[in-house]
This record gives structure tokens, C-alpha cells and sequence, in this order.
């Protein structure tokens, strides 16, 4: 069941979506961004996500915005309204339903629709007659857009003044003017507009996040003061925003030349001292793999965030997949421990990327933030962000601590495996960093009877400490399930909906349906699998094809699920898509 | 404060012979003259031969991967410009594996001092040629003979725009140490380029060999006329120049990044996650 | 043989007025005049815009990794010297990610073209500064803009003993295709370094500012003069030549490594296991 | 059980191990490689290993031959002969019995021995007094062990002629003067020496090679004309071997700037035609991935050799281990099939090495050869080498099929997922390699409706064929066992005796035990493990701490085995050592 402006389940009211076709370029970013700010600006939940090609002009991508009064975490597959600014955004006529409107300007493009609403505006026009250039025609379809939906249009007009500011005032107002031409139109002329109104909605204002925005603010929570990175599409975005905070912030960004630099680098400002990271997608990554085996070994704290894309090789640039989970936990030549974190959510990424800082400070181990381009680019409402959740546990000795000390060993055998942490050019101790296999000075060693096997399980010994760290999954859905769906990382959202959809369908099509969601996925607690012995029926969802994660609960629990729903075509899941496969299974089954 | 005997005395894994002693020796000597606050010091290196050398000291050392000893040196001062940095790699660990950091370290100018010990060959290894083995050189490995032009590291890096270009001899400690005091001193990158017999693994280009070509070069070379430097930094040959061949003045990483002027960037604070509560606010 | 036609017309992914197009032209144009055997050339690249070209072309190509095209090239021709390897990179991909090739390849002296779509920014992922961006040049990563020295491509290529070395612009179809002609007709590792302006994220570098300095070289430039040609080859400002800066006739690697003097590597008879049974015997 | 000069099961007469100790650069090397060639050259079986530090100079390395007339892989915890050149050699003496004899020159080095026969030699004098120099000591200790045995010193005369040749006969005399020194002094005037004598034998000469001399031996059978490598430990032997053939063989052999290098120029050879690899160890391989990734997309055949060592990071360089299993597995971002053979011997390591070109070229897939340390630098005797067992299958369309194909495609979708492959330079068709999500002719595409997954199956699809590929484990050791112990790579040896020598005890003890070995482990067909049902007892054996072999097992199979008999110091197994951890699990399950 596509999702719509009327509720789907009893509590929710509003659920629409409108998506921006058109090619590279034309400016489909702003006006989505505008669109869900305006949306979040009076307290609708919004998620919006990017379908984007690799190239800066041409091609053809759209923005796509779901809004809505409940929390939504993922695309809906129907459209309510779409803006189509080029002929392919044709393809996407499918899409839409009886009441929905297609907005477009039979000067620049023709669209015929057999389903919805055409709306020919001539966009153009209404910027060029109102003192606006080409580009302005974009402001009077987001207003016409406002327009449908009766929607508060000052609402637009502060955020048209926000983004242009007195500096640029003058642009700023001839685009409201655009704006309010574009909304009066729609507003007062068209009729075949069965839209219902939100003229009346009112709401406290929301958080519009990214998910590379959430990563970056995370790290800034966290005390985050050096991202050695190198661009590279879908994880660019990080130390873009980053590198604006840089003077209030207290954080350098320094490009570096490559990823085998990013890592190297942010390791060394990391012994030095500094909370340090980096972020690539996987094919950038696969760079960083000696240096990942080198944070084991050394022992030095470091955050890395992987957003992943379809691979192999440079694969889909700008598309989302979740096909480097075992590539990430297995990375490394080697055996050291390392925790793998894939945040659900927007939301929690900005937890996540907080938290893995502590665990990377805690254990001295690698941490990786495995998310993907699907949460990179989309965007999602946020209601608040508590700081005071973000707790800073840096296991450095202080100085009080390391005068007391008689000597100082940088890899003391200790219970934990844990070494206490000093930092180079404390007056007291050297401190040492040792990529050779070592003593507890951090000497190189060839002593095999004893050193070398005490350091392997020393080493090793951490992850038993990241096994109690590994958090259980979410789960979502009836007490009485008989039935679950398993997945991880950025396809929570999908997964969530569709249980809602599976559980309001009749009973007698199928049982009840259950979701356990992983979050973190690596170290994996085998006890955090004992539901699997409880249920009748289980199947893993995976943004990739050979269902990687249901490997790792085999290798895990010696469980071996056959049923698996997986997608790998570079998008992301639709809840839809998900019920449906369920819903083949038990058919089947 | 630097004395030869806190420095400490550590068994090596070099053979007999080797020029490395010789670096060794004249970095000891080095942070001597300099009455170098250790503590304050850092040295970083890869793998190789050279690369151990900072295991033989009493100091704070980041012993990396092959090749990778830049990029973690960089890292180092820029969370903590406090720190004096020293890099001790061989030829093959920073020509040939980190040959692109080399030369993405030199752009940035960031306040390190490299100390290569050249030894035109691959000694951990078991000699294989390196990027500065002469042309004709026979290995196990380059049976025929190198056909590689050799790298010019020292026009490299003047041509790369470094801030302190210079040439010594493992066999000349007097002269490696004032050169690699002056690196030090050196605000911004500064490569000393050590020639340095292998005696196992290098027969062509030994002890002999080098003594006899070295020179020093002439009191009035002016190391900064750049074109001046590179003709010297290319020469090699019958007569090796040793000395300071380039050094300019450009500003620091550091300096330039605007972010560390008052103060190390570990010594700012950050420790509130409370702080950003004004950038949530951006995002309403 | 090569003429405009067969080579195709593909609709391509850059920017409407983007210097790519101009480089796609000079190339299509070189190959015609050179009247190449296409089915002997292979097109090499990596990733970014630049890297697009031979997608946009009907020919044999290996579009690899971003930064990793030079070994590929060198692999391929090692394998089959009969075949004419060019590759077609960005500065970013071959300057940066690929900086340690980029010095390798040149040592070899491999008989490969390298063109170079040298925008000074990073196209294809939305432009941050490039290896060749200028000192100041503003970014949304580079927000106080560039502090590291800029490459100069060139003067590395000189440095490094590169047997062709020669600059270009996208804007001069006809100056670029006869650089590319006698990069081609070169034996050795020819360098086209072209200058192109990426109307999308380098609004300091633009078509006005390059047509506004570019120039061509004396007729009487010495170009088999290393330091007049680094000389010339460090020149970038107000002015900046045009044209073949340097020019030499080392061997090139498939004469010096004597494994291909009378055949391709593919073409010499390996099809026999039985044909070691010679070594075998060494074993006893 | 040590093992001895007497017989230990009916079927073995001879079976002893001579170990020299000393110093890096002392010449161990030669002296062990003169020994077991001399060995060899009357048939007997040989087995050698080096155990060696990262260094060349100094501290103490040994070399370890085991003779016997059967055939054997391991090396033996016990030793016979034992000569000592420095004085750390001491630690060997508690593996010393009673008829054991240790040969040094007391002027040179102290040892003081409560077991076996201490035999002071004045090896130096010998040299010195025969006209030799303090080097040529060790030729005089070789004759000496000789002597002991009472084996014909005239094949160590013949090894010393063909080795100094025709240009250095003079030095090759004087070292032959020692030899037969050295030789009388002890066979005449030793008492002590009850070690019996081998004056006897006669027997088929056998070849002596090394691991890595096998896979390089095995990629020129299989026409192999291209290496690009970067020098690492314990790899680099691969790449001197082939340096020394290069004229005779047509290989060319070319040292790289790095090791992503390697793999590129390794693929761009093999994209023009020429069989290509390269060969690291972990750490350098770590480098690869990116590239791994990318032969995967181009579908690009290549053979990689990863000789593991201890790690992480640079870890113990000279050392052995097998940790890297599940990390070249699962190495490269994306989905894409590969195939990893770790060749439980050195003999077959040339088959292997010789396989794997075949299944890279027939299935455009990159073939891993996963050995170590202890199989590269070890030596072992070779009956003979039937090179018609090796076939060279290219599967490279010919000129002739070219000429009449109407249109070719690089990526064209089949069935097997394998699309025919041709090569640039052919004057009919281009031929495209292409690391973008590409169509059928290798041009980049952003179809995501149908080519991007149908891209994917296609490329996955050839995990099938490897799957058939993909052989059963050997099965040795009694048809009733009830127990079996499970290894793969290189612990064959050890492990093949360990079940002997459990068999070999009262069946009171324990039950009997079969060995099931794997050298084809990735991928894993499940149908190779049904032999666990049938079993009361399994144990994994492997050389690494975290179990990668066992992990895998589970995660194929569903089967969690928990005994494990885990190695991590950086040395191989020996056979006593895994027959008393499973005694150890016997009488605690
Ligand atoms: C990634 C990687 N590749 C290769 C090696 C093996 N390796 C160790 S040292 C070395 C070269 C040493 O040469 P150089 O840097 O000149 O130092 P030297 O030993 O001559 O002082 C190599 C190739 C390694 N440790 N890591
Ligand atoms: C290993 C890796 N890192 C990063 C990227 C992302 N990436 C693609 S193209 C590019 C830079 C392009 O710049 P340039 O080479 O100058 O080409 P242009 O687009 O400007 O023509 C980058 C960083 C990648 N594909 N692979
Ligand atoms: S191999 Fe050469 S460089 Fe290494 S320690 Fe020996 S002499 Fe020195
Ligand atoms: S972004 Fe720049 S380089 Fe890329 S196609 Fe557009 S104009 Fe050309
Ligand atoms: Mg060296
Ligand atoms: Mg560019």
C-alpha cells in the first residue's frame, strides 16, 4: 500500500511525498533542502533522501521528500507531487496516484500523465516577470508546491531571507517576489487540486539533518580535532562541514594526498593526543587497510567512517549499499580487535560517531562508522539533540596521575589488555608506538615464548570488553510475533514501516511480524541472538547480494538462514519492496 | 635536557660496518649540541635499517609502517606543534613506498626535519635497488642492471619548493650533526639526505666510493637562489655536493593554517560537548 | 586508421563549456592526423572527469582507479609494446592519489602519453583543491584557501628525467593536438600537461585567465637543456609557456629491459609447460 | 613422541634432524641448504625450515633439517645433531637425547651439555690449518655431520665443485681440503657417537626446492610472463627466482614503485595478455585491495601470492603464520568472486601456483595462493615433477573465433557469468575494461532498472563455477575414526603426523583420528564438510589465534566447533604439539 496525504495507520494523519526530477545541476538540491526546511519549520517530520547520478550537469536525479506527522525514516514509493523539470522525470509518472499533481512548465517540458493532476505553470514566465532569472523558476515551483498545500508561504520568505542575508537582501527579495507569484497561482487557481490543506498546521520547529552533517556534529560533540580525509563520494560531505567549523570549533581538516595519508596522519595526531578521524567510501578505505591493521597493532585510538556505495572498484559513485560489512570487520592483515558501528538513523549517527570516539579511547582499538550513501545524503527531522548525553571518556593519564607513576609502559600486559594511555611530551614518561611486534616499552621484541603470544592475546583480550559494549538489537514490532525480519544499519527505517504494513494485514495471510535491528554489528554477542531459538521464521534484509550479514550470524550462532531479501541495484529499500518478498516467502513457505 | 648517556646505550640490529652507526651517532651528537629537551621530542620513522634508529635511543618514538612515516609525522604536529619532530627513514621507505608523501609533505611545509639515510639501496630487504640506486646497479632482483633514471631527491625537493634542502655523509659526523642541527632548526620541512654505505648489501656505492666524491660545498653558494640550488641538488656524479644546498623562508603548515597560532591544538579546549549547542541551532 | 567518424560521437557527462570537450576534440584530432591504427592504441585512465574520455570515444580502454592509471599503462605496454598506450588523467588522479606512479613511471621511461587535464581543482567531486590549485584558492574544504605549494607538474617531470615534457591548452585545439602528435610520436614517457578550465568549480582559473597568459615558447628554446627547460618549467604566474619545455632520448624502458627487443612479450612461445623442464633438472 | 634415528612406526628406518644455530649472516643458510642437498642427492627424503629474526646481521636464527626415508613435511621438536656457532645455540640443547651430539668449536663458542654428546671441534683451526678462512669453518662443520653419519663425503665434494665452478675452482679446492678435514676428524676419531651409520645408502637422487622456488617454478610452467612485486618478507624469493629466468623464460620481472603498483601493473599486463601476478605479504597485500576490488570489476584474471607472516601491522617479518585468512577473503569493497588455494606443501604449491592461472583465466577472477612463512622458506625433497600434469587453459578467444564473431562485447552477460574474453590489439574488435558499473561492451552505466543488478548476478554467478572448482579435503588416517582434527595450509605436515602418532597410542587413551585437510579454502562448498556429521570429535587447527578456518566452517556450514588448537607465536606447529592438545581435550570432554 503506497503511502498518501490520508493515514494509512490510525495514528498517522499526514504522509505525503514530493519528489523533484530533473538533470544535474538545475538546482534540485536547494530546492528539496528548502522544501523540507520549510516543512520541519513548523514541526512535520521530514525525511528526505537524494537519487543522484555520478556528474555535475545533465543526467537525470531527483530529491524526494516525505513529510508527515508520525516519524518516517525511509522513501515511500508512492508520489504526491511531483516537480518535473526535465523529460525523464517522466519515468516517474508511474508513481504517482489519482490525487496527485504533477507540477512542470510546458515551455521547458512536456509531461502527460494518465494518473494525478498535470499542472502546466509556466515557471519561466513567472520568474522572468518578476525580476527574476532562469534559475528563479525553481523558487516559484517549491511556492507552488507551498501553494497545493495551503501551506504558510512566509514560512518560505524567512528562509529565502536567512539564506541570502543584507548582504545579498536584494536577490532575496526578488525571489520571494517569484516565490509569492508562483504560490498565488497555485493557491488561488487550480482546481483540480484535491489535496487537503495544512493551512492549519502548527508545531515546534525541527532540526533538518544530514546524515554527514550528523557524523560531523557528532565528532564536534565528541571533541574531535583532526579529520584527515580525502574526497570521495558518498563521505565527502563530512569534512566538507567540518572544515567550515574549523575556527570555532577548534578542528583541522587537512585534505590529504591520499587515504593511506588520511589514515597515517590522523593516527599520528591521534598518539599526539588529539581525537582524530577519517572518512571515505569503501574504494577509499581499501586504502586504508595496512594503516587499519597499523591502529591494531600501535594501539592508537581512531574513528573511521565508511559510507558505503555499490562496488566493486568505483562501481556506483553516488548510489547506497551495504556491501563492505564483512570487508570492514575482516580489513586488516592480522588479528586485532576493532568495533563496527552502522547507525539506523540520521539520528543515531550523530550518537554513534560520539560514542565510538569513547570506545576508541577506551579500548585503544579502531573504531568504524559503517554507514552509506543513503544516509550520507538524505536528510531527516530531529527533535532535539540532548548534549548532555554526550559524554567525553578520553582514558588519558592526567599529569597528577602520571607524576605518581614510578615507571610508565606503553603496552603494559594488564587483565583487560587495556595499556593505560600517556601522551608524548608529558615531562615524566616516553612514550613509544611500535608497528614491529613489541614489549610492553613498546621495544621491537622476536622473543617468541613469551612476549610475542602475550601480546596476541593482550591485544585480542580487548574484544572481550567491546563484546559487553556491543549493544543488543532494536526490537520492533508485537510481543507475539511468530515471524521476524532481520536487518542492520540504514535500512531500519524500510524495515520499520514495512512491519507496520505486514502486522495491519489480515491474519490469515500471514503470522505476525517481528524486526530485530543491529546497530552494532561488530564484535557480534552471540547472546544477543537467542530470539532466533523463539521464532518460527526469519529472514535477513540486506542492501546487497550475498547477505553478508546473515554469514556473520551463521559464523556467529552456527544459525544458517536461507531466507534472505536482498537489494543491489544502488537504491535504497522501500517498505513495500520488503512486504512483499515476506509475503513471497510465506507463500512459498 | 640531551646528554649522551641518558640517550641510552641499546644493542643494535645493524651489521658491523654499517654507516647507520654513524647517523646514530650524529643525531646523539645532534641532540646534544642542542640541548634538546627529549620529552619535547618525537621521532617517527618507518621500516627499514634506518627506520630503527629511534629504537636506540631513550625517547618518545612512533615506529610505523613502511613507508607511512610522513603522513603519521604530520599528524603529530599538527595536534601538537609543542613537539619537536624528527623523521629517520631509508631511500627506499621515502622515495619509493612513501614517494607521495614526500612530495605532499614538502607542499604543505609543515615544521618536521627528515633525516634519510641513503644508502642507494633496499638493506632490510636484502638488497634489492632502491629509487636512488645508480643506473647499472646488479641486484638478485635487477639482474640486468637498474634502468630507472634515479630519483634526484635533493632536486626534488627544491623543485617541490622545500624550506631546508641538505646533503651530508654517514662518514663525516661533525658535518651530519650541524646539518641536522640546523634542520632542526629549521622552521618547516627540512630534509637531510644522509649517504650512507651498506656494506652488506651495497659493494658499488661504498665507505670509498662516497669519501672520495663528497665535497662541501663552497662558503658562497647561495642557498637561495633556487635555480642555483637545483643545478646543485642535480649534480652526481665524479663530485657529490654536500651541505645546505636550498633553504627559503616560507611560512610553516603551522603558521599558515591559522588554526595553532596561540596556542597546540590539543592544548585547546574542547572537553564541553555542550559547546556545540549553537550550531544545533543552524539547523533549525 | 582514424578518422572522425569511426571514432564515434558519444554523448558525454561533463558540463556544457567545460575544457574537456576541447581536449576530447585535440585528441580525436591527433589520432586523425597521425592516421593511428585505433585497434593498437589502448586508452588508459583512472577516475574523475578528465578520466572520462575514452568512454567517450570507439577504442580499446581500461578505465581503472582513480590515481592508478600510469601502472596499468606500464603493465600493458610491458605486455605488448606493439600496442601505442595513452592515457588521459586529471590532476588530481595523477599529481595527487597517483603522485607515486606519476615519479615512477617517469624513471622508467616507459614509451607511454600522458595528458594530463589539468583543471586545478577536483571536478568530479565537486571541487576541492587540487595538487595544482593555487596559493589563496578558496574552497568549501579549503576555506581560508590553498597554503600548500602548488606542484608544478613539470618542473617534477624535468627533475625526474621525463624524455618529453610539453604544456598545452584546451583552448588551442590546434597547439594541444600537435603536443599530443609529438607526445605520441615521442619513444619515451611524453608528459601533455593541458592547461583546462572547469567552468563549474574553478572560477579563479577560467578560460580568460589562462587565454590572458599562456604563451608559446621561443622558437628558439632549447628544449634538450635540462636547466633552461627547469626554468622554463617552473614559470607560472603573469606568464606562462606553452609548447615542448623539454625534450631527451634516454632509452626507453622496453629498449633498456632487453626482454622485448625482437618481440612483444605476448608474442614470444610460453605455451609449453614441458619447456622448464630444463630448470627442473637445476634442482637435483 | 620425539622423533629419532630409530624407526617410530614400522614403515620409517631414518629419521633424524640436524640443526645449526648461530647468528644472521653466519652462513646457516648454506651450510642447512648443503646438507639437505646432500641429503637429497641420495635419496633420502628431506624436510628443512629456517627459523630466522628480522635482521642480517646477528642474533640467533637456526636451520633445521629432518632426513628420513619416508617422506616427511614438519619439522620434529627432537634433535639429533646439533651444531652450535653461537653461543644462544645453548637453548637448543634441551631438545637434545641421549645419543644426540652437539659439534662446536669451543675456541669460537661455550657449550656445556647434560644431554647427548658434546663434540668440541676445532672447526676454525681445521679452516685455517687446510689453507681456508674463518668462513670456511662451516664447510668443516657440515663434513663433520657427515662424518657422524658416516655418509659418502663425496657428494658434499660433488655439491662444493658445482657450486664454485669452473671460474672459482681454486677456492672450491680449498673448501674441499676442509671438507675432508673436517670429515676424518670426526668419522675417525669421535667415540661418542652412537648415531648409526648411513655409509649404506643408495638411492634415487630427489630435488630440493623451497616454497617460494615452487611457486615460482609453477607460474613458469604455467607461461606466467609477468611479475610486478614489491620486495617483502617472506615473499621476496618469488620474485629473485624468476629474476634469474627472465632471459631463458620470457618473463619479465618488474620491481615496483609500491605494491599498489603491483596489482595495477600486474592487471594491465593481464588486460594486454600476458599471464600476470604479483606477490607480497599480508602487509604489502593490505596494499592491494583497492586493486583486488578492481580486478574483481574488470574481471581482469590475475594470481596474487600472499605469504603470510605475524601481524599486525609489521608484526614478527621473518616469522610464520596464518592470519590472513578470512582477511583476503572478505579484502576488496563490493561483492565479487575469488578463489584461495593454500597449498599444504611445497610440491604442491607448483601445482597450485600452475592451477591458479588456469582458474584465473578461465573465470576472469583473481586467484589468492595464501601461504607463509614457514612453506616460502622452507625446503623439502620432490620425487619428480610431471610437467604434462600441468595444462595451460587460457580461454582467450583466437584470432580465428574473433574473425568470426559479428560483434564482441568485454562484459557480455552468459550463463556461467564468464563473458568470452579478447584482447586490444586484435584488428576486429575494442576491448574495454571498465571499473565504473558498466553495460555489456564495458561503458559506464547508471541503469539501475536493469543493468547494475544484472551486472551483479552476472559477476557473481561465477562463484558457482569456482564452487565445482573448489576441491574436498584430503582425508588421512583410519577409515573407523570416530575423532578428526581439521586443518588447512601449511600445517599438513604436522598435522598428518600428529594423526599418526595418535593412532599409534593404545586405543584405551583415546579414540582413533583422521586428519581432514583443506587446500582450496575459498570458497567453501558445504558438501566438503559432511564428514563432520559422521564424527564424534572435531578440532580446528590452525596457525593464528582467533580461529579464521573455524569461523569460516560455521559460517558455511552452521556448524560451531569450539575445540581449537591455535598457534600464534610466530613458529609452525610440530606434530607433538597437536597430538597432546587433543590428548589435553580427550581427558577433559
Ligand atoms: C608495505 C610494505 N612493503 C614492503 C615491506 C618490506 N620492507 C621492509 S624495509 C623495506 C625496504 C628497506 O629499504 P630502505 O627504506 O632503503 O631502508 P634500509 O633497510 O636500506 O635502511 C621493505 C621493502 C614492508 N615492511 N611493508
Ligand atoms: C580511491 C579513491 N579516492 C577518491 C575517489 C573520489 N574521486 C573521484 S575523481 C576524484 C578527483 C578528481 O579530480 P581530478 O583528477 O583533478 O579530475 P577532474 O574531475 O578535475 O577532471 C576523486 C577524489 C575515488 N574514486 N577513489
Ligand atoms: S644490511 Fe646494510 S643498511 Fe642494513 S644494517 Fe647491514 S649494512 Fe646497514
Ligand atoms: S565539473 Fe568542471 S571539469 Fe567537471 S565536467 Fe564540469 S566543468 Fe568540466
Ligand atoms: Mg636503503
Ligand atoms: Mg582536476
Amino acid at each position: 500500500m503506497p503511502t498518501g496525504l490520508k493515514a494509512r495507520s490510525s495514528s498517522v494523519k499526514i504522509d505525503f511525498t514530493i519528489k523533484i526530477g530533473g538533470e544535474a545541476g538545475q538546482g534540485l538540491a536547494t530546492m528539496g533542502f528548502l522544501l523540507s526546511k520549510a516543512f520541519a519549520r513548523k514541526g512535520l517530520n521530514v525525511f528526505a533522501n537524494q537519487v543522484i547520478q555520478s556528474r555535475i550537469r545533465g543526467g537525470h536525479n531527483w530529491f524526494q521528500i516525505r513529510a508527515s506527522d508520525a516519524r518516517v525514516l525511509a522513501p515511500s514509493a508512492a508520489t504526491d507531487i511531483l516537480i518535473a523539470l526535465d523529460r525523464e522525470s517522466s519515468c516517474h509518472l508511474k508513481e504517482l496516484k489519482a490525487n496527485s499533481v504533477v507540477i512542470f512548465d510546458s515551455t521547458v517540458v512536456k509531461m502527460e500523465s494518465t494518473l494525478g493532476c498535470p499542472l502546466d505553470i509556466p515557471l519561466a514566465k513567472i520568474a522572468s516577470e518578476n525580476g527574476g532569472n532562469k534559475i528563479m523558476s525553481n523558487i516559484a515551483a517549491v511556492a507552488c508546491v507551498l501553494g497545493l498545500l495551503e501551506y504558510d508561504v512566509n514560512v518560505l520568505f524567512e528562509l529565502i531571507r536567512e539564506s541570502f542575508g543584507d548582504k545579498d537582501k536584494a536577490i532575496g527579495d526578488v525571489n520571494i517576489k517569484v516565490a509569492q507569484a508562483g504560490y498565488d497561482l497555485v493557491f488561488k487557481k487550480v482546481k483540480c487540486n484535491k489535496l487537503p490543506s495544512l493551512s492549519a498546521l502548527e508545531g515546534k520547529r525541527k532540526m533538518l539533518v544530514s546524515g554527514s552533517e550528523a557524523v560531523a556534529l557528532g565528532a564536534l560533540a565528541a571533541g574531535c580535532q583532526f579529520i584527515s580525509a580525502y574526497p570521495m563520494s558518498p563521505s565527502t560531505g563530512i569534512m566538507t562541514y567540518l572544515a567550515a567549523k574549523e575556527d570555532d570549533y577548534h578542528v583541522v581538516v587537512e585534505q590529504s594526498e591520499d587515504e593511506i595519508a588520511s589514515i597515517n596522519m590522523a593516527l599520528g595526531a591521534s598518539f599526539a593526543g588529539a581525537r582524530s578521524m577519517t572518512a571515505s567510501s569503501g574504494g577509499g578505505f581499501a586504502l586504508m587497510v595496512e594503516g587499519l591493521s597499523l591502529a591494531g597493532m600501535v594501539e592508537t585510538p581512531i574513528v573511521i567512517v565508511v559510507a558505503q556505495r555499490p562496488a566493486p572498484a568505483t562501481g556506483l559513485p553516488t548510489r547506497t549499499a551495504q556491501e563492505d560489512l564483512q570487508f570492514v570487520i575482516h580489513a586488516g592483515h592480522g588479528e586485532f580487535p576493532r568495533m563496527v558501528l552502522a547507525p539506523a538513523t540520521i539520528e543515531e549517527a550523530f550518537f554513534a560517531t560520539a560514542r565510538a570516539f569513547n570506545i576508541a579511547d577506551t579500548y585503544r582499538v579502531p573504531v568504524i562508522i559503517l554507514s552509506d550513501q543513503f544516509i550520507a545524503d538524505s536528510y531527516l527531522t530531529v527533535d532535539d539533540i540532548d548534549l548532555k548525553e554526550v559524554k567525553i571518556e578520553r582514558n588519558i593519564l592526567s599529569d597528577e596521575e602520571l607524576k605518581k607513576l614510578k615507571e610508565y609502559k606503553s603496552y603494559q600486559i594488564t587483565k583487560s589488555g587495556v595499556s593505560p594511555r600517556a601522551l608524548p611530551g608529558n615531562p615524566y614518561f616516553f612514550v613509544t608506538a611500535d608497528s614491529d611486534e613489541h614489549d610492553e616499552t613498546g621495544r621491537i621484541t622476536e622473543d617468541l615464548d613469551f612476549m610475542r603470544p602475550e601480546m596476541v592475546k593482550k591485544r585480542n583480550r580487548k574484544n572481550l570488553g567491546l563484546l559487553k559494549e556491543a549493544r543488543p538489537p532494536i526490537r520492533y514490532g508485537p510481543k507475539d510475533a511468530e515471524d521476524c525480519l532481520i536487518g542492520w544499519g540504514s535500512t531500519y527505517g524500510a524495515l520499520k514501516e514495512a512491519v507496520d504494513l505486514l502486522n495491519s494485514e489480515s491474519r490469515k495471510r500471514h503470522e505476525k511480524v517481528a524486526l530485530f535491528h543491529f546497530s552494532d554489528v561488530w564484535p557480534l554477542n552471540e547472546k544477543h541472538f537467542t530470539f532466533l531459538k523463539k521464532l518460527e521464521f526469519a529472514a535477513v534484509v540486506e542492501n546487497n547480494f550475498t547477505g553478508q550479514f546473515a554469514r556473520l550470524i551463521a559464523e556467529t550462532t552456527g544459525k544458517v538462514i536461507k531466507n534472505r531479501i536482498n537489494k543491489f541495484n544502488g537504491l535504497p529499500f522501500e517498505a513495500e519492496e520488503i512486504a512483499k518478498a515476506y509475503r513471497k516467502f510465506k507463500k512459498n513457505g | 635536557m640531551a646528554d649522551l648517556e641518558s640517550l641510552g646505550k641499546y644493542e643494535t640490529a645493524w651489521c658491523p660496518g654499517c654507516g647507520d652507526f654513524g647517523i646514530l651517532d650524529a643525531v646523539r651528537d645532534a641532540l646534544v649540541k642542542l640541548d634538546a629537551d627529549m620529552h619535547k621530542c618525537v621521532f617517527v620513522s618507518g621500516i627499514g635499517q634506518a627506520a630503527k634508529l629511534p629504537q636506540y635511543m631513550n625517547c618518545n618514538f612512533f615506529n610505523g609502517l613502511h613507508g607511512r612515516s610522513l603522513p603519521v609525522a604530520t599528524g603529530i604536529k599538527i595536534a601538537n606543534k609543542e613537539l619537536v619532530v624528527i623523521v629517520t627513514s631509508g631511500d627506499g621507505d621515502i622515495y619509493g613506498e612513501g614517494g607521495n608523501h614526500f612530495m605532499h609533505a614538502i607542499r604543505r611545509n609543515i615544521d618536521i626535519t627528515v633525516i634519510v639515510h641513503n644508502n642507494q639501496v633496499y638493506g632490510l630487504t636484502k638488497g634489492q635497488a632502491s629509487p636512488t640506486s645508480d643506473l647499472g646497479f646488479v641486484t638478485k632482483v635487477q639482474t640486468h642492471g637498474v634502468i630507472s633514471e634515479p630519483v634526484h631527491p635533493l632536486g626534488l625537493a627544491v623543485t617541490l619548493g622545500a624550506g631546508f634542502v641538505a646533503r651530508s655523509f654517514s662518514g663525516d659526523k661533525e658535518h651530519l650533526s650541524s646539518m641536522i642541527q640546523e634542520g632542526i632548526k629549521h622552521k618547516g620541512f627540512s630534509l637531510v639526505d644522509v649517504l650512507q654505505p651498506c656494506v652488506t648489501f651495497n659493494k658499488k656505492n661504498n665507505f670509498v666510493w662516497y669519501k672520495q666524491r663528497v665535497y662541501k660545498l663552497a662558503a658562497d653558494h647561495d642557498a637561495h637562489d633556487k635555480h642555483k640550488a637545483l643545478e646543485k641538488a642535480l649534480e652526481w656524479g665524479d663530485k657529490i655536493p654536500t651541505g645546505v644546498i636550498y633553504q627559503d623562508g616560507r611560512p610553516t603548515y603551522e603558521d599558515a593554517c591559522g588554526l595553532m597560532k596561540d596556542k597546540a591544538l590539543i592544548g585547546q579546549d574542547v572537553s564541553s560537548p555542550s559547546r556545540i549547542a549553537p550550531v544545533l541551532e543552524e539547523f533549525l
